[in-house]
């Protein structure tokens, strides 16, 4: 009954703090100054039409390193978690054999959904997409493998091959940023070429699939160690 | 028109957080969780923010749920009833 | 205070009030979710700009005039980044509530009372 | 057009409707299963013809045509796989239903291995 006392003091509590921010939340007619100076600037300086992944790949780059270093270790926090111990044996259970429809569709379907993944975070800077969806759609799509065929294994030297190679190269693309343009994650040094095609917006396409393949391939790897279980 | 959809939608959202709390048996909460994702990632495409409600649409309803299936299928009931 | 503000507000609250009266750890890490899912709504919401389209500019919406009809870019950038942590770190609490099931063949959180005085 | 494209996406809606009120009305899990798949895989073909043939200037229809192949391909699996696993973990059968197939061919199968 305390308890129950003291959890209905911490939600009014709570709720007396959280509401005048809330009720602070104006309906808005016009655009910020910030975002203003973004929407104005952006398509001329950086040449992307989608001005989420400006904001995302130049003018906030420095977080998006911050939040892929943040999902590099909590991914390594799940394969330390769930490692592997010594002399236990590999998948002791028998799993259900998929049936025969599940597997050919499946054989049909997973290039079909990873084609469709390389495709969004190539146009990430013309349509609504990107690095991260992209990633999340590849890691859907080697999923449904995984489901389908449950005795398979993930090459994880390729997984691992691939997850720092585009960490790396991000980072130098990055700093490359410093020498030849501007600042850190600089996209102008490539040309811009023409507005709205597929090869221009500088190295925004090269480091959003860079980006993209880094989060698919890590987003696997929390997905099998949770599916091997040893225990 | 853009109003009346939010809210029904807001209402459905309301109701399936308190089903993910309040439902007896583990694997419903799993699902309800995941149906106030996908009504969030429709909410996203109304408030015109087309790539959130793609992230949302695949993460928080396709991937989360998986994750959270997984752990389920670990520690789901081995002899004594696990499922409240 | 907008409509999709509230409906956030409210999942905030309601995620709260689970992980506090919730004993099995699952439904805590559910009510974690849910509170994840309330505060994008929230920042989505700051963004929104009733009439206005998508910040993508196409054919439709010329490079000009894309001041006066366009959203906040910004809280899109912010949410979408964060949804993909979300994703992560809810990962990362299910693996530590699976290791503390293999110590005690419990999920109640309730029976974890090293700590408790 | 218009009109043409109109009349197709409401046949469309009306499928939709039909297999919404399949899922309430039917007595198991496979009828409503197969009411879910059935009515709804022919209702949203109808729909997104008749958007393509409403619009039709908006050339749209490549990607139509695409989004129906993958309706195609993806919708019956879905449903087959939901199928076989609740037969596998034992959903039982409705009373009036005759005969079960699966069950038939996995005895069959259990009984050629041994």
């Amino acid at each position: 009954m305390v308890k129950r006392f003291l959890i209905l003091l911490v939600l009014v509590f709570f709720v007396i703090m959280l509401l005048p921010l809330v009720s602070d939340i104006q309906p808005q007619t016009e655009l910020n100054p910030l975002a203003k100076k973004y929407v104005k600037d952006g398509p001329d300086e950086l040449g992307s039409a989608n001005l989420v992944t400006s904001v995302i790949v130049t003018y906030r780059g420095l977080d998006t390193l911050g939040e892929v270093a943040v999902l590099f270790i909590a991914t390594a926090g799940v394969g330390f978690m769930l490692r592997r111990r010594k002399g236990s044996k590999t998948n002791p259970q028998k799993k259900r054999e998929s049936s025969e429809i599940l597997q050919t569709g499946t054989a049909l379907l997973t290039p079909l959904i990873f084609l469709f993944g390389i495709y969004i975070f190539l146009h990430g800077h013309l349509t609504p997409g990107g690095g991260f969806q992209g990633g999340v759609v590849i890691a859907s799509a080697i999923l449904l493998s995984m489901l389908s065929f449950p005795q398979s294994e993930i090459n994880h030297k390729i997984l691992n091959a691939i997850e720092s190679l585009s960490g790396v190269l991000y980072l130098v693309i990055g700093i490359l940023g410093i020498y030849l343009a501007a600042g850190f994650l600089d996209n102008r040094i490539l040309p811009l070429g023409d507005f709205g095609r597929l090869f221009s917006a500088g190295a925004i396409p090269v480091i959003y699939s860079l980006i993209g393949l880094k989060v698919g391939s890590e987003l696997v790897g929390i997905l099998d160690s949770m599916q091997r279980s040893d225990s | 028109m853009i109003n009346g959809i939010i809210i029904v939608l807001g209402i459905i959202m309301i109701a399936s957080a308190f089903m993910a709390i309040y439902m007896r048996s583990l694997l419903s909460s799993i699902i309800a969780a995941g149906v106030i994702s996908l009504l969030a990632s429709i909410i996203y495409l109304l408030l015109a923010a087309p790539d959130v409600a793609m992230t949302e649409a695949a993460i928080g309803s396709g991937l989360t749920t998986v994750v959270f299936l997984y752990a389920f299928n670990k520690v789901k009931g081995r002899g004594e009833d696990n499922h409240g | 205070m907008t409509l999709v503000s509230i409906i956030g507000f409210v999942l905030i609250i309601v995620g709260l009030w689970g992980m506090l009266t919730q004993n099995n750890i699952i439904k805590i890490i559910i009510g974690f979710s849910i509170i994840d899912t309330g505060i994008h709504l929230l920042i989505v919401s700051i963004g929104y700009i009733k009439g206005k389209t998508a910040p993508i500019i196409d054919s439709v919406l010329l490079k000009t005039d894309a001041v006066n009809q366009v959203v906040d870019p910004i809280p899109s950038a912010l949410v979408l980044t964060a949804i993909v942590i979300g994703l992560a770190v809810t990962a990362l609490m299910l693996v530590y509530a699976v290791n503390l099931y293999q110590r005690k063949q419990s999920l109640d959180i309730n029976d974890f009372e090293e700590l408790k005085w | 057009m218009a009109v043409f494209g109109g009349i197709i996406t409401f046949v469309g809606s009306i499928f939709l409707l039909l297999g919404a009120l399949g899922i309430v009305r039917m007595p198991d899990v496979y009828n409503r299963m197969q009411a879910g798949t059935k009515a709804t895989t022919l209702g949203i073909l109808l729909f997104l013809a008749g958007i393509a043939i409403g619009h039709i200037e908006c050339m749209c229809i490549f990607r139509i045509l695409i989004l129906i192949l993958f309706i195609i391909f993806t919708n019956p699996i879905s449903s087959h796989a939901l199928a076989r696993a609740a037969h596998h973990i034992g959903i039982p059968l409705t009373d009036k239903s005759v005969t079960d197939a699966l069950a038939e061919d996995e005895s069959e199968k259990e009984e050629a291995i041994s």
